[in-house]
């Protein structure tokens, strides 16, 4: 059973989160502009790598955040945890979120 | 006592000789004491044969003293508290056991399966693989028989009466085995500040120096472990766990233990607990679970009264019970110099000691030879005579080479030869975590090295053998686990004991020489419980079968109960001889859990029966089930299928329900409808997205029929939204859909979407709703009292209002899953029993008529309203249900895309339909497939997926997908049916009840 | 090829056995081939075997990175069946079982398959309509069900327990009575004698490091034995296939992930049948040397490493108690992982690729074993003809463009 | 871990009737939104992650931007209206889940023990202390936990799932001595 940190909630068990799969898919600005093969790989298509995987974990028995965690897929091996909108995740999102803070606030 | 227990000593060990225990063995009284096993027990009432090997059903006796036992394998108990395949040498006796050899029949005395010994040469390894296969369908036939010989034990005849529990906890060191290394690593641990947890598979801690003449700081070795166990238990925060197996080390440092708190058979009471699974979370893990000794392989080494040399040192030592009268101790090490010592000490005679090394033993071989054993160095035992229990060996010079013919030159009679080919570490753990073993030329023998999680190996486990470097060895581990975890050591010498003695290196001797070559001895057993020999590991390898794992599976090595204990190096070594490879070379394989075998119960623990799942109710469930409705699962859910009077069966029942909805009042639990607040300033933006229609279009105090597609397009949910203000949204849910539909949007809002500000609660549990329906509905709730009005033009369809109703705050919607006119009361839980109960008494004018899921989907499939998961089954679009209307033109949502692939575009989708049977009276069982004509070759074009008799319409109705269905109204297919013939349907609109919904509109 | 037989039995013994010749050999790779597949469990074996055998290919190998079988073939739970719902699957899965039912002769090697039976047991009313639905889908496309009620299954099955007051009461099962299991390792082993003695090398311990694409041509692949071309090259490597679809510039729409199973100790003969249930998420059969052998659910997370987590074993373990309450004190022996490579809609991709003579067969998820003859039959089809099979032609790469896909998952049925 | 049915139960297990619960959702970073509930409240909303506040109500974290609001049934209506008029500014919601919510307090020496049987958290004081809570699994049922007093602890849990985890608890809870009153 994995340990898995919430970066709000510190270290719990793997059975307090469920799995979102590969992290940084980001939905297409503008479907229609894509052809059925560039919609199929967005839909579908998934790196699906040996080794070091970015990928999703929801606290659901928890706080409810998703996050992001960094994982290597042969010795399951965590490196880090993250949340999202926050440096490392890579994700424009996350300029976008820090950006909405600031203008509203 | 002397005649029940003809082979006890008459003084020591560690049994309470105050306290005798009968218990029988294959239906015969026998007599053991207190601090007994099983095996002891047997051993000492003279009990030599204990079953048979599993194919060639040789006699068999004890061989070991603990988890490796191979041959020992009994059935404990009867009836439902039965416990089928328990090695006698883990079974602590207790008064009234009864104990079953599992192997042979009639008796493991008297098998007639022995003659299988007799063709042995034929059921060579594999020989499965190139027989049994004429004529074809005999297979079965063979395999009934080779059935008939399966298995050990017999599983329980009923439920288990016994608990179990799971116990989660944390520590900062987990130390594994509770021999001189795991405690004095423990002690180190704990008194330097660490949380800790001792497990050790035995129920004393000790290990073997439970069985040990040496002395430790001047006592007795067995006295200090007694002082050191009170300490321990003395320290806050250190749990200690006798009588728990270790036997999982899974990833990020969690490891699973099994406690056996009962006897074998369980408690008598049902109170108590059998047995406890731990799941631990260690920071630091020290690993000190001992080593395995290896026996050696020469011709008959599997006759009974073949031990190893430690074990017959334990059970004299330990249990004060002589495993033979006239001993030849066989080794190629000086650790079974020891059981020779404690055999002459007992009493027994040491015929010789055989000893593979032309330079004999060490200093323990001094002490022997004054003692008056007799070595015989450079010597090796070729042989045993005896069949039921061994009679004589035969011993002969060794050359140093395996494989050559030896004649031997030496008989010696005795009844019992003590083995010892040097000891494995038991690494298991170790390699569980994913640790690397390397190969020590020296010590033959495979050592934990690179550890890949926090753990450290200590003790024989860790390739210290003398009781010195054991002691040591936990201590430098558990210093060095704490380390690990930033806390200062405290100081803590390491105890003295008697100086080791000094030991002659071990030397490899991996497979003895006999009269023949390897192929024609007779059998040299690798694998004593799956009759792996020598022979078989060679034939493998003639037959290409060369990779070690090809070689474990083609001759069943390591894959009894035993899991290799004793075979698996030994065989491992024959196979690198017979390659010509070095033992590395061939190399090892990845342990996998468990360590021993662990119980079906305990890895369940509390979640069985009852308990299995949780069971979600409603508020007003109590009341159901008083009304006797039988319940529907759906999900984790309960809900009432039917109310069910004076007898009714569901079609009667639910036909009545039906009828009062129709026609008067009806009433209905929809509290397991999910619910959902969405509020915030994007919460238009954000629904907008998620579902098909414009939701920015709804005036506040509006509810409108929604759909959620998944991304690729097809239908994942559905349920009425209502807004309830300008920046506030009510969603609900199917009832399975509540949970995944929270999550889908959460996930779209936190990682998609961090820049929407929207909140969503789940309310699912708060409100209970309550459906009113029927055309007197609206009589109800005014007689009911409430304080809105609730005529058609100030309450109008589709609407939601809160209300004061029976003096109670609630949501009153304005909506229909009936088509009748109704009302759906969301209420805090807390009053919900209130207002049903207050619903009930209103509405007996109107012979209110409560009804269950059952009559909710006949209502709604006359109303042509799918059901998502029933209607719908995740390859089916909003289009494909007729849903085009909903779809908005103006903006994008998820999914939209994915109804513009080619495939979403065809014209010959399966589309959802309504279906008459043509003979007007067949309702179709749901699941009929439908085909295009009625030849029996016809292709299937859809199926039907609800089905019901409507006794307003006074026929059935059913709804289906049918390919290109909506073009084909009026058609005639055809339902298959199974064994008749298809039967005629047609294709209709799937509203079949007041098409126009003036009925919901009053 | 010396052939086995229980006269040959009785010969070698008499011989002491040791005259059995090596069933297959151990060849060094070639410096070209007509055709290489690339993967030797069962599905690379049976498509070696088939090339050989039914299109006349005399120069193939197998390249397998460490010992044949050594994959998922040897880490399953063996269970054969072809009661799947929708046709394409269906059709492909019958295929694979007509083929295992003549099996053991065809190869001259044993694979002990045995038709005891196929129990999917439903727990609400949604399972029995799909369970229905599943059920007169087979019977029209010529494959054996039938649906059963509680208590027909308890007078075939003793040990089960159906009574309503279960939490999850047995309503019903379908039963596929020409389904059952297999011995997972014969197959890759009798494969692999039966391809050898047709000529096909089988290299073990050479690992394809990287495949050499020319002119969007597949041309051969570089080894750690060597470079090799090839003509056309298959690749039949389940939890790896993401990995040598990146050596020719592919993505596949596949995720990996860790299935878990589990074996108790041998008991005596208790369960005669094969019994699966997916709401619970266990499966279990007795092998015929008394072990009870348990399929738990799939690990949610992505995972290559050939173990999942211990609650999913828990979890299995509470379902076969559900199931069979009398179990709960038999033992567990042995834990492992397979590695699963799961495809949107819970079916393979048997097909073509955009590269010019590489062809791809992958994505099986749970359903690999019982599909191994038939996989390596219609692959073979493929790469032999360069186009596939009518069978596999649904199974292509293009279906999760064009959105044809064959929804195992999302129709309920159990996906095992 | 006492075993024996002695006549001292180990654990107590009871549920509190009369309780309201608010679910608050706000920006703690966003102007003045957390002052402003913390005035309507009267004591302080807690910012630390996996803690509450007792004062008149017990005010535990849910999440960054979420709490639960415990207090006495009869003051929610009004709390509820007072938050929502003073939150009315910021973006916020403010839900009244008296219906879907049942409160346990499990208590005495064997409490700890007992919870340890079904829940993955490390209960140990020092880990655990008076004053921390958090939302974690017990058996099969998410639960909110919370530690009160050494060997006190409050369990918040959905309704309809209530009655599976009192049966569990007092499963959990036999070997024990554990009263139970009837529900």
């Amino acid at each position: 059973m994995l340990l898995i940190e919430c970066p709000w909630c510190g270290p719990r068990a793997e059975t307090e989160f469920s799995y979102g799969g590969e992290a940084g898919i980001e939905r297409p600005a503008d479907p229609y502009a894509l052809s059925d093969a560039e919609w199929a790989d967005y839909l579908f298509f998934r790196s699906n790598p040996r080794g070091a995987h970015r990928e999703l974990w929801n606290h659901a028995q928890g706080c409810r955040r998703w996050f992001g965690v960094e994982r290597d897929t042969v010795s399951y091996r965590i490196e880090k945890s993250y949340r999202l909108g926050s440096a490392g995740s890579g994700r424009p999102a996350a300029a976008q979120i820090e950006a909405s803070e600031e203008k509203r606030r | 006592m002397a005649a029940a227990q003809p082979n006890r000593l008459p003084s020591g060990g560690r049994i309470d000789r105050s306290r005798p225990l009968a218990f029988s063995f294959d239906g015969k009284a026998c007599e053991g004491f207190a601090g007994d096993t099983l095996a002891s027990a047997l051993m000492a009432g003279g009990v030599s044969l204990v079953g048979r090997s599993f194919k060639l059903r040789r006699p068999r006796g004890i061989v070991g003293s603990g988890a490796e036992e191979p041959n020992a394998i009994m059935q404990i108990g009867e009836g439902a508290a039965a416990q089928p395949n328990l090695p006698a040498t883990q079974v602590e006796l207790r008064g009234g056991l009864t104990a079953r050899a599992t192997r042979g029949w009639p008796a493991a005395r008297f098998d007639i399966g022995a003659i299988n010994d007799v063709f042995g040469r034929v059921l060579g390894a594999g020989f499965y693989y190139k027989t049994f296969m004429w004529p074809r369908s005999w297979w079965k036939h063979y395999e009934h028989g080779i059935r008939k010989s399966a298995g050990f034990g017999q599983a329980p005849d009923g439920p288990d009466p016994d608990r179990y529990e799971h116990m989660n906890t944390h520590c900062d060191v987990l130390v594994a085995g509770g021999g001189a290394a795991g405690l004095m690593a423990a002690m180190t641990a704990a008194k330097s500040g660490a949380r800790v947890i001792l497990a050790d598979e035995q129920n004393e801690f000790g290990g073997s120096l439970l069985a040990s003449a040496a002395s430790i700081d001047g006592v007795p070795a067995a006295d200090w472990v007694a002082a050191a166990v009170a300490e321990l238990q003395g320290l806050e925060d250190c749990v200690l766990l006798p009588s728990s197996t270790v036997f999982g080390y899974h990833d990020h440092n969690f490891l699973t233990i099994a406690q056996r708190c009962a006897g074998p058979t369980g408690s008598s009471d049902g109170g108590a607990v059998r047995e406890r699974l731990w799941r631990v979370r260690a920071r630091q893990v020290v690993l000190a679970q001992g080593s395995l000794e290896r026996p050696l392989a020469f011709c008959n080494n599997d006759r009974p009264g073949v031990m190893l040399a430690s074990a017959v040192s334990v059970y004299v030592e330990r249990y004060a019970v002589l495993p033979g009268r006239r001993a030849v101790v066989f080794t190629n090490n000086d650790s079974a110099y020891r059981a020779a010592i404690s055999l002459a000490g007992a009493g027994a005679e040491v015929a010789a000691i055989v000893d593979s090394r032309p330079g004999g033993g060490g200093e323990l071989g001094v002490r022997a030879q004054a003692l008056g054993i007799p070595v015989l160095a450079g010597h090796v035992v070729s042989d045993v005579a005896g069949r039921r229990r061994v009679t004589g060996a035969s011993i002969a010079r060794w050359s140093g080479d395996s494989w050559g013919a030896v004649r031997s030159t030496i008989r010696m009679d005795c009844d019992l030869v003590a083995v010892s080919g040097g000891w494995s570490p038991a690494v298991h753990l170790h390699s569980q975590a994913g640790g690397r073993l390397a190969w020590d030329e020296s010590r033959l023998c495979f050592l934990p090295a690179e550890a890949r999680q926090a753990h450290v190996s200590a003790g024989a486990g860790n390739g210290k053998w003398s009781l010195g470097e054991c002691l040591a060895d936990g201590l430098r581990a558990g210093a060095e686990a704490v380390s690990r975890l930033g806390l200062k050591t405290a100081a803590i010498r390491a105890p003295e004991t008697s100086p080791d003695a000094g030991e002659n290196p071990i030397e490899p001797l991996w497979r003895v020489p006999a009269a023949r070559d390897a192929d024609r001895c007779p059998r040299q057993f690798i694998d004593f419980q799956n009759d792996t020999t020598v022979a078989d590991i060679r034939l493998a390898a003639r037959e290409g079968y060369r990779n070690v794992e090809h070689v474990k599976r083609y001759t069943a090595l390591g894959f009894g109960t035993d899991q290799g204990k004793l075979g698996n190096i030994n065989g491992m070594a024959v196979l690198a001889d017979v390659l010509g490879k070095t033992i590395p070379e061939v190399g090892t394989t990845t342990f996998r859990p468990a360590y021993t075998p662990v119980s079906f119960g305990v890895c369940a623990g509390e979640s069985v029966g009852e308990l299995y799942d949780p069971v979600r109710t409603t508020a007003i469930h109590q009341w159901h089930e008083a009304a006797g409705a039988p319940m529907e699962t759906v999900g984790q859910w309960r809900r009432p299928w039917y109310f069910p009077r004076n007898g009714e069966d569901l079609h009667a029942a639910v036909a009545r329900e039906c009828l009062a909805v129709r026609n008067s009042l009806g009433v209905m639990d929809a509290s397991t409808l999910g619910k959902i607040d969405a509020c915030g300033p994007d919460v238009v933006e954000f629904l907008e997205r998620i579902y098909t229609h414009n939701v920015g279009r709804m005036k506040v105090g509006r509810c409108a029929y929604g759909v959620i597609p998944g991304e690729d397009g097809m239908l994942k949910d559905d349920g009425v939204m209502a807004r309830t203000g300008e920046r506030r949204f009510y969603l609900t849910t199917t009832t399975g859909g509540a949970a995944a539909v929270l999550d889908w949007m959460e996930k779209w809002l936190q990682t998609e979407w961090p820049e929407l500000e929207v909140y969503l609660t789940s309310l699912t549990d708060h409100y209970s709703t309550i459906a009113a329906a029927g055309p007197n509905s609206r009589r109800l709730l005014e007689k009911l009292g409430c304080d809105i009005p609730l005529d058609k033009e100030r309450f109008p369809f589709m609407t939601v209002k809160p209300a004061e109703l029976a003096g109670m705050r609630v949501m009153l919607f304005r909506v229909s899953f009936s088509g009748e006119l109704a009302f759906e009361i969301n209420i805090d839980s807390n009053n919900a029993p209130a207002m049903w109960r207050k619903i009930m008494e209103a509405g007996a004018e109107f012979d209110i008529a409560p009804y269950g899921t059952e009559t909710m989907h006949v209502l709604r499939a006359e109303k042509g309203f799918i059901i998502a998961g029933q209607d719908t089954d995740g390859s089916v679009t909003p289009v494909d249900l007729g849903m085009n209307w909903l779809l908005s033109k103006e903006k994008d949502f998820l999914g939209k895309r994915s109804l513009q692939r080619p495939d979403c575009l065809r014209e010959d989708r399966k589309q959802w339909v309504g279906l008459l049977s043509q003979d007007g009276r067949t309702v179709l069982p749901e699941g009929t497939q439908l085909i295009g004509d009625n030849g029996k070759a016809a292709k299937m074009c859809g199926h039907v997926t609800s089905s019901y008799f409507s006794a307003c319409l006074g026929h059935p109705i059913a709804l289906g997908l049918v390919a290109g269905g909506r073009q084909r109204k009026g058609e005639t297919i055809y339902a298959a049916q199974a064994g008749r013939d298809p039967l005629p349907v047609q294709i209709v609109s799937p509203v079949f009840y007041d098409p126009r919904g003036k009925r919901q509109h009053v | 090829m010396k052939r086995y037989s229980g006269l040959a039995l009785l010969r070698n013994a008499l011989d002491y056995n040791r005259n059995w010749p090596p069933a297959w050999r151990s060849p060094e790779p070639k410096k070209s081939y007509d055709a290489i597949i690339v993967g030797g469990g069962g599905h690379g074996l049976a498509t070696a075997y088939y090339l050989a055998r039914e299109h006349g290919f005399g120069n193939v190998a197998v390249l397998e990175k460490g010992w044949i079988g050594g994959g998922n073939t040897g880490r399953n739970t063996s269970i054969v069946r072809s009661n799947y719902l929708w046709t394409e699957a269906s059709l492909l899965y019958e295929k694979s079982l007509k083929l295992w039912e003549g099996l053991s002769r065809e190869l001259n090697y044993n694979v002990m398959f045995s038709q005891r039976g196929v129990y999917n047991l439903g727990h609400s009313l949604q399972d029995m309509r799909d369970i229905e639905r599943r059920v007169n889908a087979n019977r029209l496309n010529g494959i054996d069900a039938e649906v059963l009620g509680p208590a027909e299954i308890q007078k075939a099955i003793p040990c089960i327990n159906t009574s309503p007051g279960a939490r999850y009461p047995i309503l019903g099962a379908s039963l596929q009575r020409r389904g059952g299991v297999a011995r997972h390792d014969a197959v890759a082993w009798g494969f692999a004698r039966a391809a050898d003695a047709l000529g096909v090398d089988i290299i073990e311990r050479c690992e394809v490091t990287s495949i050499e694409v020319r002119a969007g041509r597949a041309v051969g692949v570089a080894t750690t034995r060597g470079a090799i071309a090839a003509d056309r090259i298959g690749v039949v490597v389940a939890g790896n296939a993401g990995v040598l679809a990146g050596m020719a510039g592919l993505r596949l729409p596949i995720e990996s992930h860790p299935l878990q199973a589990f074996v108790s100790e041998p008991i005596r003969p208790v369960l005669d049948t094969v019994v699966m249930s997916g709401a619970v998420h266990g499966y279990i059969s007795q092998s015929d040397k008394g072990e009870l052998v348990v399929g738990a659910g799939i690990d949610a997370y992505n995972g290559y490493g050939q173990r999942g987590s211990f609650p999913v074993i828990e979890h299995a373990m509470q379902a076969i108690i559900e199931l069979f309450p009398a179990f709960s004190r038999v033992r567990m022996l042995r834990m492992w992982g397979g590695i699963v490579d799961i495809c949107p809609d819970a079916c393979p991709i048997v097909s073509k690729t955009p590269v010019e003579g590489l062809y791809f067969n992958c994505g099986w998820g749970t359903g690999g074993f019982k599909a191994t003859p038939g996989s390596g039959w219609v692959f073979a089809h493929t790469l032999a003809n360069d186009r596939p099979h009518d069978l596999n032609a649904p199974f292509s790469l293009d279906r999760f463009a064009s959105g044809a896909l064959i929804d195992e998952h999302g129709a309920a049925a159990v996906a095992h | 871990m006492s075993e024996t049915s002695s006549p001292l139960p180990g654990v107590e297990i009871s549920v509190r009737s009369g309780r309201g619960f608010l679910n608050l959702r706000l920006n703690p970073r966003r102007g003045q939104a957390l002052e402003a509930a913390e005035r309507i409240l009267g004591q302080p909303v807690p910012p630390a992650a996996n803690t509450f506040t007792a004062g008149e109500h017990e005010i535990y974290w849910l999440g960054p931007d979420e709490w639960l609001i415990a207090t006495a049934a009869e003051r929610v209506l009004s709390l509820g209206s007072e938050l929502a008029e003073g939150l009315a500014g910021f973006h916020s919601a403010v839900n009244d889940v008296s219906g879907g919510h049942v409160e346990l307090l499990v208590s005495g020496v064997d409490a700890r023990t007992v919870l340890t049987k079904g829940c993955t958290l490390d209960l140990h004081p020092r880990e655990f202390a008076p004053g921390q809570c958090a939302q974690t699994g017990l058996g099969r049922a998410a639960v909110l936990l919370a530690a009160g007093d050494p060997s006190i602890y409050t369990i918040v849990v959905r309704r309809s799932v209530s009655d599976y985890l009192c049966s569990w608890l007092a499963n959990a809870a036999r070997p024990h001595g554990a009263r139970f009153p009837a529900r």
